[in-house]
């Protein structure tokens, strides 16, 4: 290497920017497209269970009279599948990925069904 | 897109080996060898290249019975395949350039791919436990 | 003539970030023979397909493994598409194209770094690894995931990309690839990686041929082999050539390699040409039926999907041939009287992806 | 985060991933995320590490690996299972040959979820198992007996 390469190179990296993201002082903007974490709205979710059946690795169980959503975020393996299959938009991909654990945890929510505007009885809770 | 022409002929257990040696002869490149676990026999493909050009060779290898005749000699490059065969299906083979006598994959079980294919799925999932709360 | 040793390689070894067990038997320095043992990684997923059904396989399929796991969901999705016969829209495969060559970008810079760092030179690993996080940035924006793309699915494509992402991928890609000069300069100019590699683990034309060296193994002998001349996808539209060396050492390996970062990034550039705004997928129904040998090039050589279906939402046999099974052969016999010192050199220019082999 | 008092360092095995973790764990010592600004490094012996990280999930031959560097660390250690595959198996844990998660072999301090990790889901794992260190270090310090070598029960 020359020695006019070699001093352009090291001036070059003198005056660049560090290459280094200062991760964890500083997090970068998330990318929107990201893939780090399902996200549950238990507002929206009729409990159909069509993310169960479409999910590959089996992270999702629902639990359709009792109206239990419950996903085990350990064997998620953010595929979206889930997210693609629900049509009400309960579930969305959310681009900040998981915290890390010291236990396994199961999460789930549970609602109470909506007063019915007809005829049904409430399902058995 | 399009779709490859592969034809495939089906070749006597016995004369796989004679097979080989025509093919190498013929200055064809051993793709793979693929088995398949059938009820009583399995069914082994051994593919070749020439030119882009595909072709399978079909050996249907009863469970029972005289050995499988080894291609290593013609194409040594085989011996990955045959241990393969060896390990994870249970065909046995005679003649093997490399033999590692099972050693060559390191399994929970001996000869996990010996069964022949079952559509079931699990009854039980290990899986999150829908319990209210949290 | 010196006492026999064997000495075990792996499986927890610093050079290799998986586990492969070699054992070396020397004499003196001089390896004379190498047996490798794998298995170490075995997940028996081929098996996985009985539990799995056709669409849930594709992700699996991804996950053979993480460096070249596009291909490995593309490949998949061809077999089937062929079997089940689907015809993809353009525009997915385009798609397609475009992300299996930034994986294959991705594939060899990573693999730069690694052998830099195999023999040594510590600060071309860490620049190799600073120019691949910019792909990486790249394929996250169009994907949402680093090294798991989750974007190829049975039909054609889960994702587009849209044009504002496109021309700022493509003007991100030409920056890249101007830096990209800076460290491929070094591994084909500098007189220490030419002394590590020049005449290290030579093999021959007929040798390659017939231990069925695939890939980049294949070509660095001298035999014009890549199986994206097969005509998958839209391949054919694209103009290429298979990129040959002749000397067959790893050198040479490095050689091909390094040329074919720059061919993808070529080739990225003329998929954004031709494609035109259109679907990306096709609506799936029904199961498969038959079989196919999906044939494709990944970033370390052709590997083979063949898939049998019986009618049922389950495949009745899937397999899956990786290129670095193939190169295990080839590996062997290069490993024979050689200094122990060029093992690590000689392992990883064969680019070995363990989790791939094993499956 | 506070800093921290000691340069913890750091082991890394692969007990039957697909590759991926195991990239984005090499991926936070170069450049980009540069964990050795912690003056963590990454390193082949056992018996100089604290932090045993281990992506995949296990299966026959790993266990015994995995078991046999574990007991090699000196103590205090801590062990942090990288992706969905290490803390339970994931997609594969159905396949023939796999175990499950690392916890099936080893106490697991830290799960660190994702398939696959990121990398700063990889340096948030790792901080977090750097305060289980530190507990366990002045728990040692205090007094408190070694915890035994975890044996393999076939």
């Amino acid at each position: 290497m020359g020695l006019g390469k070699l001093s352009f190179t090291a001036l070059k990296g003198v005056f660049s920017k560090p290459a280094t993201r200062r991760y964890p002082f500083e997090a970068r903007p998330p990318i929107a497209k990201s893939r780090g974490r399902i996200h549950f709205d238990d507002g929206k979710c009729t409990y159909c269970s069509l993310c169960e059946l479409k999910c590959p690795p089996d992270a999702i169980k629902v639990d359709r009279q009792g109206r239990v959503f419950a996903i085990d975020h350990l064997l998620c393996i953010l595929c979206g599948a889930c997210v693609e299959a629900c049509q009400k938009g309960s579930l969305s991909m959310d681009a900040k990925h998981g915290e890390p654990w010291t236990e396994k945890q199961k999460l789930s929510w549970h609602t109470e069904a909506p007063p019915k505007p007809s005829g049904d009885a409430a399902p058995k809770a | 897109m399009m779709i490859e022409n592969q034809p495939l002929e089906t070749v006597e257990p016995a004369k796989i080996a004679e097979y080989a040696a025509a093919k190498r002869a013929g200055g064809w490149r051993l793709v793979q060898i693929s088995c398949t676990s059938l009820a009583d026999a399995f069914e082994l493909t051994y593919s070749f290249d020439k030119d882009y050009a595909l072709q399978n060779a079909r050996v249907i290898q009863p469970r029972e019975g005289a050995p499988l005749p080894s291609i290593t000699a013609s194409y040594l490059a085989g011996f990955t395949y045959e241990n393969e065969l060896q390990d994870l299906f249970g065909v046995r083979l005679s003649g093997l350039a490399l033999d590692f006598k099972g050693q060559f994959y390191r399994l929970r079980a001996k000869t996990p791919m010996s069964e022949p294919h079952v559509t079931t799925k699990p009854a039980a999932k290990p899986a999150a436990n829908p319990t209210p709360g949290n | 003539m010196g006492a026999r040793t064997i000495i075990p390689f792996g499986p927890q070894h610093p050079v290799l970030p998986e586990p492969i067990h070699l054992d070396l038997v020397l004499e003196d320095e001089k390896v004379v023979e190498a047996i490798p043992s794998i298995g170490f990684i075995h997940r028996g997923l081929e098996r996985l397909a009985e539990k799995k059904d056709i669409h849930e396989m594709a992700y699996v399929s991804e996950r053979i493994c993480g460096i070249c796991s596009f291909t490995h969901g593309m490949g998949y999705c061809t077999a089937i598409e062929a079997v089940m016969k689907i015809d993809v829209p353009e525009r997915g495969h385009y798609l397609r194209m475009i992300w299996s060559e930034m994986s294959r970008i991705h594939s060899h810079l990573l693999w730069a770094g690694l052998l830099a760092d195999g023999f040594g030179f510590e600060n071309l690993f860490m620049q190799s690894w600073r120019l691949r996080e910019r792909i990486l940035d790249l394929i996250e924006e169009t994907t949402g995931g680093r090294v798991i793309f989750g974007s190829c699915k049975i039909g054609g494509s889960r994702r587009d990309i849209a044009d504002d992402v496109m021309a700022r991928l493509l003007k991100e890609l030409a920056s890249l690839e101007k830096d990209c000069h800076a460290i491929t300069d070094t591994f084909m100019e500098d007189s220490t990686v030419a002394k590590r590699t020049r005449g290290v683990g030579v093999i021959a034309p007929d040798d390659a041929i017939a231990l069925g060296a695939v890939g980049p193994m294949l070509r660095a002998s001298g035999v014009a082999s890549d199986s994206r001349s097969l005509g998958y996808a839209l391949y054919p539209e694209l103009s290429f050539a298979p990129i040959v060396e002749k000397d067959g050492d790893c050198w040479a390996r490095t050689a091909v390699r390094v040329r074919e970062i720059y061919q993808s990034f070529d080739l990225i550039r003329q998929c954004a040409a031709k494609m035109k705004p259109g679907p990306v997928d096709v609506k799936v129904s029904g199961n498969p039926s038959g079989e196919y040998w999906a044939r494709l090039e990944q970033p370390r050589g052709e590997v083979i999907y063949y898939v049998k279906g019986n009618g049922t939402k389950n495949l009745e046999r899937y397999r899956v041939r990786t290129p670095t099974f193939a190169n295990v052969p080839p590996l062997v016999h290069m490993l024979k009287n050689i200094d122990l010192a060029d093992v690590p050199v000689i392992v990883l220019t064969i680019d070995p992806c363990i989790s791939c082999t094993e499956r | 985060m506070s800093f921290f008092k000691k340069s913890p360092w750091l082991l890394h095995y692969d007990a039957s991933s697909c590759n991926g973790c195991d990239i984005e764990v090499l991926a936070c010592l170069t450049p980009v995320y540069d964990v050795e600004r912690f003056g963590i490094v990454n390193t082949g012996n056992p018996k100089h590490a604290d932090i045993l990280v281990i992506t995949g999930s296990v299966n026959e031959p790993t266990r015994e690996v995995i078991l046999n560097l574990y007991n090699q660390m000196p103590h205090p250690k801590v062990v942090v299972a990288v992706g969905v595959c290490a803390a339970t198996g994931g997609i594969f844990r159905d396949t023939y040959n796999v175990l499950g998660g690392v916890d099936t072999v080893l106490p697991v301090d830290v799960y660190v979820p994702g398939c696959a990790a990121r990398p700063e889901a990889i340096i948030d794992g790792v901080v977090k198992a750097l305060g289980i260190l530190e507990t366990k270090a002045a728990a040692l310090k205090a007094g408190a007996a070694e915890p035994a070598a975890v044996e393999g029960s076939k």
